[in-house]
């Protein structure tokens, strides 16, 4: 599989193909939907045949941007990185095409092909409207987040990820109810604000950097294999935080991005306004994909660049992601709207996913790509769920709906599977990925953890009030007339459901592609750490 | 012979009729003086740049000076054409009347 | 001559003064042509005089006529004197003030370039010709040299056809394009292009308004309308 | 001759070196001429004839021009003993305008006759100011300066009352004048300071007069400001872009589509010639007013712009804004090249993006009057699908959006302050960039919005083969800036290479 | 007893009821009630048949078997020094100790059920959620990593709320569910965190080996692992304790142990099979089952475990209490079971394990045959649950009433099982467990309880005259309903002297369970388990408490069903009037518990939502926009259209700057 550029194929087919799609007839709705569910299709399978090779394959490119000994003599491990492809892009700034992909990214691009084909295959009726313009948009951002995944290069990486904002704000603004434009304008220019202070660090990090050659280099691993010394800063007070450095800057525009993204908590009420409002089929793959972008790039730029700032702040950080599990929680228990709900429980859900980011944990951060997956296979389903019970009843209050069970047999059970995912049953797949961050947090913050403990009680509770609320209890009127889901939504459903057990059972594949690449990271963030010379207080562990 | 002591002065005039032409621009409201403000303006950038010329013995200064009154002259003619155009006969010269776009 | 420049300075001031705070316009014209006059003064003192010339021929001759001449077709009432308290009135008065103030201290105080040539360029050899002196504060004036065989306007006339010869090409083009505005803006409406839609603004969404040469211009457009 | 043969006159004649240098503008100045005369004998309804032969000759500039990036060479040379500097500088800035007037040249016919304003004079007009605008860009010489852009200014002023009878159009054209003239005078005092205290009006003579100054000279430093005051405002920069509103709200679109965006050009150009090259010696006198200017106009057009109801209106603050952005990269140019290179890239992406949203407002005039309230742009997709895409593409790239050349140009202009260690510069950037997004955004929503019973049943205009053809170059400009990054930023760099010819 | 066989066999055991619960959940609706019936006990059937065979094993290797672990797949390996988990599970006696009683009382209740459910819509999903719950159970008793038995103890606790919520449309059952399950929840997260520490206190004896070494794939949460390195984490040190006192979080919540039980009465919603089987007879006992298979590191934690006896004590005590005045059949059942695993925890607790699950095994005979009966008695009743509208039905439905009785003795402690394994069980509390003797004394006031109890609900429910109509015309059930209970009634009748037998004349000691359990309790463990308290304390301790069980059991019928005025009057003196109240109203845990936790948590959100969400959270991004409006509109009037207004602004900013620049360059020069 080496030698032909199966990245760039895998980035450009969709969107090649949404430029194909503008050749069907708008009529031919039909065709239109066929198009693009292949073209998804397509891409999930050359996404799985990646997926294989990093699971197989040896990584290569030990040290790309120099010889071998090079990494060997600063004691860091490179990234193992497979399917590498670099050309030149901006070469005097230093900027590169550079794809490629390890076990961090394997199974999130495996996610992020799977939701989109789910996406593509819940089209339904109610956007036939403007399908193509639909199809197109929905192409593109399947381009624009596989490119956020694929790239190794910080420009590169940043087109993209404000690159995915654009079909997005049109999709999320063409369709979906009546608050959609506020917002979407409240989610672009919230992420937009935070992706451009992103920008700023990436262009200081370029500039930052020494020895990188005369044009500098925004490439990831060159920038990891210089890394930035000592900085004086100013002393933050009342912190055990010794200095803000420049570098500390930088990394709080990164954090401050993907925590936008995520979201972590301050940062996170462009959320349910936005999945309040969206459509379904976007919400499917926006949700299931999208927000994950954050987790991932936290994973892959700010914990490897910026080790010595993460971990100066770690207990922050940490803090926060406990603050977004609890905080989701009860704002998740105090809803009334099933999207709202969802949608609250997803930044719960997503706080777990910072928190074992932020544990700098092996375990923690390989339970936060095993929880991404997860997560991402969730949150689709539940907004499937609420899609589906929306379209039925009409409404989204949850006092207005009780006693489906009897109505949707069918529904309720895949429903129960997929609230069983979400409340972290163990068994199911959020169990492993919970179990395993709370591990990886439980070493250095053992009270925060256990919080984060509080926080999966708190889910059961709200799962179960929106289940149960919705699903038993004498019937209402408003779904006396309901019937259960088709054939065709259960077989969208039920691969889902089926996964949130499969992964729950074995969820090895996972965990076996990306405790390959982790431990690297984890060496980065500890090497360079090390580096910088800082002096870490360890706060909240006593061990 | 002029003293070069005479210089600041010839500057200090010259600074101060700019900034008089620039005064009138700010408190004429008939667009007329306003346009004459800015002759007065322009006029102390000439005695400057003449000033100047004669002080360094480069002719430079002059010449540019040539060329304001060309350009001032020309933009005279411009201007007071539009102005015979927005302020008909009967309606009244004032600048604040040329409000219809804001904000 | 210090006196008689110090003079006319103070005169010209005076009459700037007087363009500004006139209350009627002709005042205001009058004490302009004062003014440009008396600048023109001050330039053949400081030995400008092709300057003086071209000030009065180009500015008192034909400028200022044109000024009068405008505010007598236009009329203008008298206007009501600006009032002391007025913002714009405060801040003129300060802008004067502190412009004054900096360009006397900074004058007095500054030090201005001694411009000699470092190499043989054409430029820089024309310029050490006429424009340096060793001493600038020694004299004003022309280099003794230049000025006693040929004379102010032998030398700027001279300047201007062979060193300036784009900028004063450029001013021809100026003239041009006033002359062209001035005639597109003061006649009448002339030929097929009709006037617009008497100024009003249809309301959006109002019925378009039907135009007689409509179907003329349908041809015209590019592309065509509708 | 004889007898001025012994005195020791200049004596230098312009030479044919001399004239090659200015052929774009000499072109220009000969299609100026002719189509005044062309004007008396062409019929009225034949008039688009003017729009094709203007289009000819800013065509045949163009060539020139891009001849003339090669002949120039690298270190470029100036013409006319010091007044005109024939570099790829200018060369470069010289494409831009004339792309830029051969789009509006090309949007003009239809736009000018649903306007009812087709009338000769026009083409004339727009060529002199492109002549002005094309002097300006390669103007070294202050004298050269102030008249182009005196020329482009009354070109401008005329252009902006072309309406004659329309009061809006008359009121801007007198707003243009009076304080376009007012700000010339500031300009001239400044010239008339800084060829005082440097004695000489040729830029290259200035820079070396500055690098070989001792103590500093206050009466120059206050010549520098003044100047700058006068260029601020023929790029709009806050505080000084009052007119700019107005003006652009008031003149006619083909008017206000061609003037934001060449003037802009030609004024930054000028602005980069003059202080990061001649005035650079005083770098750390005139820096910190620059970079006030340029946080001030960041901040103004952004935030003004936040609430503006008409798209003229809303494009103008925002190319206050733009100019801010500029700025930042002539404020940290000098001594860092990514700055100029960054300001240049930024003029080039500014000049196609915004002259296409401008386009679409001309091809959404309907007859008589300009339709650029939102309330107008509401529901365009409906009724124009591929113009409110474009539309959507030109709002992306004001607010910076990736793949789009305004992304560029705002990342070439931030990272240059950052590499000039002025991270708080490229802050103010940021901030306002994001508050940026807001405004584009609405409006790019308010296009998708299914307009008003009544706006519906209203016969639109089509766009037409010359409105199509600009929105589409446009675009695929802008396009191709917010990809093919290295093409344009190339040529960037090589432009920004040569300092003014001449200087030590 | 081949690896090979063992893996069959377990998986099997997990195999059968799985792809039963498979079968009625998928195509039960299709096949109808008959597929369903079939399908569903069978399933059991052969779990049971497969069970016989692994018991056989154990068995057949004798006094000094071993434990056998297999692996079935690798769950998740995430590198050397991480998370390593198998899907292991392990075959000892106490594992098919369990799955006996789970597979045997289970069948036996699928049976009942057939019946029981004859008239119900949802049988296949009862059916599937029945058989998802024996599959969770065995996988739970058979795991031998913590994770694995997590996961079996959750899935436990998701059969249980499925079931506790079957008939949905009743607002209580649904609450009683969601209880149910967030309690468990509760639960499972101590058990997580006691896993994260077992793992990085297990973790780090290895990693201790040094540097460099490569070290073997270490599943450190494998149970054999965790107990073959107990003693790296001390003896009583404050970590092995906290572990514990996790571990019994998680078993408290499982086992309805106090403060964790409040869920257990509610959870009489469920269907009386429901409740049968897994709020009686096994789920419920899970908490005793893990407490008994972690004895080496509650060996190791005499306080926890002291704890763990003291709690199971206290609860034993306080549901006897409230069970005395409670009026919902069911309840009553439930508050005996909660009594009587309290025993069963307080026997674990102060080491006695093979005691406990002694306890576990009888009680689960005795305690389904009640629950069995009362379900009996419900459908006899047309789904009434109130005993005070019962009475008389001896007479009417003799089998049932007479197999309530065996139950009800059985329970009390006189003649049947619960006289052999209750009074075992306390015997050891002579001497062992905290304050040796005073928790014994309470367990013979609890024995008093029992019988009193016991008694109360047989003679308000079958003696006396009906006191309606439902009851005067009920009627027996079904043979399918009645031979379940007969078979347990005959259970509980023999199986404590059949087991007991050969009887160790003076010691009264199970040596049957003894011995089986003793590979299990006696391996590897250098801790304290309960000491024997010799034949005599034993024989007294004995006699003591079979003396409390027929007073209680006396007092029953004296005041019940011979209504001796007198005697319940002495709950009216003021010394004892508290008592009633308190027990009626079940010591107010439900309001307290909702005063405390409920109602806050509900009020933190409201608060959160209506004020923290919107003026904080959104709050700040308004305050941004606010401004930058404010700013805007300012900007906007400044633009006020006057050319003189914007020829100022020029001029102010151009003097502005001329003089601020030359004024610096004037202080700079």
């Amino acid at each position: 599989m080496s030698g032909f550029p199966w990245l760039t194929v895998v980035l450009v087919l969709p969107v090649g193909g949404a430029i194909l799609l503008q050749m069907l007839p708008r009529r031919a709705s039909a065709a239109i939907k066929g198009w693009t569910v292949l073209i998804a299709t397509a891409e999930a399978v050359l996404v799985a045949m990646v997926v294989y090779q990093v699971a197989t394959g040896p990584a290569q490119g030990a040290c790309p941007g120099g010889p071998a000994s090079r990494c060997a003599a600063i004691s860091l491990m490179p990234l193992p990185m497979h399917l590498q492809e670099q050309a030149n892009w901006i070469t005097s700034i230093g900027a590169s095409y550079h794809l490629g992909v390890d076990g961090v990214s394997a199974w999130i691009l495996a996610l992020n092909a799977g939701v989109f084909l789910l996406g593509a295959l819940v089209i339904s009726r109610q956007t036939t409207e403007r399908l193509k313009l639909f199809c197109g948009l929905l192409l593109i951002t399947e381009t624009a987040t596989t490119g956020v995944l694929l790239s190794l290069d910080l420009l590169l990486f940043y087109l993209f990820w404000e690159g995915m904002l654009v079909p997005l704000y049109f999709l999320l603004a063409f369709y979906g109810n009546e608050n959609r434009v506020r917002a979407t304008l409240k989610f672009v220019i919230y992420t937009a604000a935070g992706s451009l202070l992103m920008l700023l660090a990436i262009i200081y990090l370029h500039f930052a950097t020494p020895g990188t050659g005369p044009s500098g280099s925004f490439d990831l691993e060159t920038l990891l294999q210089h890394p930035i010394g000592a900085q004086t800063g100013v002393p933050l007070p009342f912190t055990s935080i010794p200095t803000l450095t420049p570098m500390m800057w930088a990394f709080l525009a990164f954090a401050v991005a993907f925590a936008i993204k995520l979201p972590i908590v301050p940062f996170h009420t462009w959320l349910p306004d936005l999945y309040e409002s969206a459509p379904t089929p976007a919400l499917v793959f926006f949700a299931g994909v999208v927000s994950k972008m954050g987790a991932y790039g936290l994973i892959r730029f700010a914990i490897t660049l910026f080790s010595g700032p993460v971990h100066q702040l770690q207990p922050l950080l940490v803090a926060l992601a406990v603050l977004s599990i609890i905080y989701g929680a009860l704002m998740a228990l105090s809803e009334r709207d099933i999207k709202r709900i969802v949608a609250y429980a997803s930044i719960s859900h997503l706080g777990f996913i910072a928190l074992g980011i932020f544990s700098l944990d092996q375990n923690g951060i390989n339970g936060a790509i095993i929880q991404i997956v997860n997560h991402g296979i969730i949150i689709a389903g539940l907004f499937l769920v609420a899609g589906m019970i929306e379209a039925r009843t009409g409404t989204r209050d949850i006092r207005e709906m009780a006693g489906l069970e009897k109505r949707m047999p069918w529904l309720y059970a895949l429903f129960l599977v997929i609230t069983l995912g979400s409340l972290g049953l163990p068994g199911t797949n959020s169990f492993v990925g919970e179990v395993t961050i709370m591990l990886g947090a439980f070493q250095y913050f053992w009270l925060l953890a256990v919080l984060a403990g509080g926080g999966v009680v708190l889910a059961a509770w709200y799962m179960l009030r929106l289940h149960q609320g919705l699903m038993h209890d004498p019937e209402t009127p408003r779904v006396s007339a309901v019937r259960d889901i088709r054939l065709r939504e259960g077989l969208v459903l039920a691969p889902l459901a089926a996964l949130v057990i499969f992964l729950g059972v074995y969820p090895h594949p996972i965990g076996a592609v990306s405790s390959q690449a982790v431990p690297a990271y984890v060496t980065v963030a500890d090497v360079s750490q090390a580096q910088a010379s800082v002096s870490f207080v360890p706060v909240g562990s006593d061990r | 012979m002029l003293s070069q002591s005479m210089f600041p002065w010839i500057l200090l005039t010259a600074g101060f009729l700019f900034t008089l032409g620039a005064l009138g621009v700010l408190i004429r409201r008939n667009p007329l003086v306003v346009f004459m403000s800015i002759e007065l303006m322009l006029n102390a950038a000439n005695l400057a740049l003449v000033g100047y010329s004669s002080f360094l013995s480069s002719e430079e200064g002059q010449v540019f000076a040539f060329m304001v009154i060309i350009v001032a002259a020309a933009e005279v003619v411009v201007g007071l054409a539009l102005m015979t155009r927005v302020f008909r006969i009967g309606r009244e010269l004032d600048v604040d009347d040329l409000d219809e776009m804001s904000r | 001559m210090n006196g008689l420049l110090a003079g006319t300075l103070i005169l010209t001031a005076i009459a700037g003064m007087g363009v500004v705070f006139s209350p009627q316009t002709i005042y205001s014209a009058l004490s302009l042509v004062l003014t440009v006059g008396l600048l023109a003064v001050t330039f053949l003192i400081l030995n400008a005089q092709f300057l003086f010339a071209v000030q009065l021929i180009v500015y008192a001759g034909a400028v200022m006529v044109l000024f009068v001449f405008i505010i007598a077709l236009l009329d203008p009432a008298s206007e009501e004197r600006p009032r002391l308290t007025d913002p714009r009135f405060v801040l003129g008065i300060l802008a004067i003030a502190g412009i004054c103030a900096a360009v006397f201290v900074a004058s007095r105080n500054g030090v201005t370039y001694v411009t000699s040539c470092t190499d043989q360029s054409a430029a820089c050899m024309h310029g050490a010709l006429v424009g340096a002196a060793s001493d600038p504060y020694n004299t004003f004036g022309f280099p003794a040299a230049a000025v006693n065989q040929a004379g102010n306007v032998q030398t700027v006339a001279n300047q201007l056809f062979h060193t300036y010869v784009l900028p004063f090409e450029v001013t021809s083009l100026v003239l041009l394009v006033a002359a062209i505005g001035a005639v597109y803006l003061t006649r009448q409406t002339r030929g097929a292009a009709p006037p617009p839609a008497g100024g009003a603004r249809p309301e959006p969404g109002g019925a378009p308004q039907e135009l007689p040469e409509e179907r003329v211009e349908e041809e015209l457009v590019a592309g065509g309308t509708r | 001759m004889s007898l001025l043969a012994g005195l020791p006159l200049a004596t230098a004649t312009p030479g044919g070196g001399d004239l090659i240098g200015l052929l774009p503008e000499v072109i220009a100045a000969g299609g100026f001429l002719l189509l005044m005369l062309a004007d008396l004998v062409v019929p009225p309804e034949r008039r688009t004839w003017l729009a094709a032969f203007s289009a000819l000759v800013l065509l045949g500039a163009l060539g020139v021009s891009l001849w003339g990036w090669f002949d120039a060479g690298a270190a470029g040379r100036t013409v006319y003993f010091g007044a005109y500097a024939y570099d790829r500088l200018s060369a470069f800035t010289n494409c831009v305008i004339l792309v830029t007037s051969l789009l509006s040249v090309t949007i003009s016919p239809g736009y000018l006759n649903r306007r009812g304003l087709h009338f000769g004079e026009y083409y004339a007009l727009l060529m002199a100011a492109t002549v002005g605008m094309m002097l300006l860009a390669g103007a070294a010489s202050l004298m050269v300066i102030f008249l182009a852009i005196e020329l482009l200014s009354i070109s401008l002023y005329i252009l902006s009352g072309f309406s004659r009878n329309e009061e809006r159009s008359q009121e801007a054209a007198v707003k243009y004048l009076l304080l376009g003239s007012f700000a010339s005078a500031f300009l001239l005092f400044g010239m008339a300071l800084v060829y005082g205290e440097t004695g000489h009006t040729q830029l290259v003579q200035i820079a070396s007069a500055l690098n070989r100054s001792g103590p500093l000279d206050p009466l120059l430093v206050g010549g520098v400001i003044l100047v700058f005051v006068g260029f601020a405002f023929k790029v709009s920069a806050a505080p000084f872009h009052f007119w700019t509103p107005d003006v652009y709200q008031g003149a006619p679109t083909s008017v206000t589509a061609f003037m934001s965006v060449a003037t802009k050009v030609a004024a930054f150009a000028v602005l980069i010639r003059v202080f990061d090259y001649a005035f650079a010696a005083d770098y750390s006198r005139w820096s910190p007013v620059v970079i006030a200017v340029a946080i001030i106009s960041m901040v103004v057009g952004n935030l003004a712009a936040l609430t503006q109801t008409s798209v003229k209106r809303m494009l103008a603050y925002s190319g206050i804004a733009q100019a801010g952005y500029i700025l930042i990269g002539v404020a940290v140019g000098v001594g860092n090249p990514l700055g100029v290179q960054g300001a240049l890239y930024y003029l080039a992406a500014y000049a196609l993006t915004n002259l296409g949203a401008f386009a679409v407002v001309t091809v959404m005039t309907r007859r008589g009057e300009d339709m650029d309230s939102y309330d107008h742009l509401r529901g365009l997709w409906f009724r124009r699908p591929y113009v409110a895409v474009a539309m959507g593409f030109f709002l992306l790239s004001l607010g910076g959006f990736p793949l789009t050349a305004g992304f560029f140009g705002k990342f070439l202009v931030f990272a240059a302050a950052i590499e000039g260690h002025n991270v708080a510069l490229a802050m103010w950037g940021i901030a306002t960039s994001a508050v940026s997004i807001f405004y584009y955004l609405r409006v790019a929503i308010l296009m998708f919005q299914r307009p008003a019973e009544e706006e519906r049943a209203y016969q639109w205009p089509r766009t037409g083969l010359a409105g199509g053809s600009v929105l589409l170059a446009t675009a695929a400009g802008t396009l191709i800036l917010g990809t093919a990054v290295p093409l344009v930023f190339t040529v960037a760099q090589l432009a920004q290479a040569g300092t003014i010819p001449g200087a030590t | 007893m081949s690896a090979t066989t063992i893996t069959v066999l377990a998986a099997l055991v997990l195999l059968f009821p799985l792809a039963g619960s498979a079968l009625c959940g998928f195509l039960g609706r299709p096949l109808g009630r008959g597929f369903v019936n079939w399908a569903g006990t069978v399933s059991i059937g052969a779990a049971f048949l497969v069970t016989l065979v692994l018991f056989a094993q154990v068995l057949g290797a004798g006094s000094g078997h071993q434990a056998i672990t297999v692996t079935l797949w690798n769950w998740l390996d995430l590198g050397s020094g991480n998370l390593q988990i198998n899907v292991d599970v392990t075959v000892d006696a106490l594992s098919v100790l369990m799955l006996l009683v789970i597979t045997g009382v289970g069948f036996l209740i699928h049976v009942y059920s057939v019946g029981y459910m004859e008239h119900d819509q949802g049988v296949a999903r009862f059916f599937s959620y029945m058989n998802f719950f024996i599959f969770s159970m065995a996988l739970l008793v058979l795991a031998a990593d913590l994770i694995i038995l997590i996961i079996g103890w959750a899935a436990v606790a998701l059969s249980s709320y499925l079931l506790i919520g079957f008939w949905y449309e009743r607002r209580s059952a649904v609450l009683a569910a969601r209880k149910a399950m967030i309690t468990q929840v509760i639960g499972d997260v101590a058990l997580v965190i006691a896993a994260f520490l077992l793992f990085l206190n297990v973790t780090n004896v290895y990693a201790r080996v040094g540097p460099g070494v490569a070290l073997p794939h270490l599943y450190t949460l494998s149970l054999p692992q965790i107990f073959a390195n107990a003693s790296s984490l001390g003896q009583g040190t404050p970590l092995i304790t906290l572990i514990c006192v996790l571990l019994a979080i998680g078993a408290f919540a499982k086992s309805a142990q106090f403060p964790l039980h409040t869920w257990l009465p509610d959870a009489m919603e469920g269907p009386t099979p429901v409740s049968a089987l897994i709020h009686a007879a096994t789920m419920v006992t899970a908490g005793v089952y893990l407490i008994a298979r972690f004895h080496p590191l509650f060996d190791r934690a005499p306080i926890a475990a002291g704890m763990v006896a003291a709690v199971g004590m206290s609860t034993a005590l306080m549901s006897g209490i409230i069970a005395l005045s409670q009026i919902d059949i069911k309840r009553v059942i439930a508050y005996s079971t909660m009594s009587q695993i309290g025993l069963m925890i307080f026997a674990v607790g102060i080491g006695a394990y093979a005691a406990g699950m002694y306890h576990f095994l009888l009680h689960a005979f005795f305690k389904a045959l009640l629950f069995l009966a009362a379900g009996n008695v419900i459908h006899a009743m047309r789904d009434e649950q109130d005993i005070r509208v019962m009475g008389g039905l001896q007479a009417r439905m003799r089998v049932t009433a007479w197999s309530f009785l065996v139950g009800s003795l059985a329970l009390a402690g006189f003649l049947f099982a619960g006289m052999f394994s209750k009074e075992n069980l306390l015997g050891f509390g002579v001497i062992n467990g905290p304050g040796a003797p005073a928790l014994y004394v309470v367990g013979i006031v609890i024995n008093v309880l029992t019988g009193l109890y016991a008694f109360r609900l047989f003679g308000v429910v079958f003696r006396g005259e009906p006191r309606s109509g439902r009851a005067m015309n009920a009627a027996e059930p079904g043979r399918v309903m009645t031979l379940p209970v007969v078979i347990l009634a005959g259970l509980s009748a023999v199986a404590g002297w059949v087991l007991q037998w050969p009887v160790k004349i003076a010691g009264f000691q199970p040596i049957f369970i003894d011995q089986f359990l003793a590979p299990v309790f006696h391996t590897a463990t250098s801790g304290s388990l309960a000491q024997d308290p010799g034949a005599g304390r034993a024989a007294i301790a004995f006699v003591i408490g079979l003396f409390m069980s027929v007073l209680g059991i006396g007092l029953g019928i004296r005041i019940w069903i011979r209504h001796d005025l007198q005697t319940a009057g002495w709950f009216a003196r003021p010394v004892l009037n508290w008592l009633p109240r308190l027990s009626y109203n079940k010591f107010y845990f439900d309001e307290i518990y909702d005063a405390l936790l409920v109602r806050p948590t509900r009020a933190l959100a409201r608060t959160l939502r209506r004020l923290v969400e919107p003026r904080v959270m959104d709050g700040w991004i308004r305050g941004v926009s606010g401004v930058a409006t404010d700013f805007s509109g300012a900007f906007r009037t400044a633009q006020s259209g006057l050319i003189r207004d914007y020829a100022s602004y020029m001029v102010l900013f151009a003097v502005l700057f001329t003089v601020a620049v030359i004024i610096a360059a004037g202080v700079g020069h």
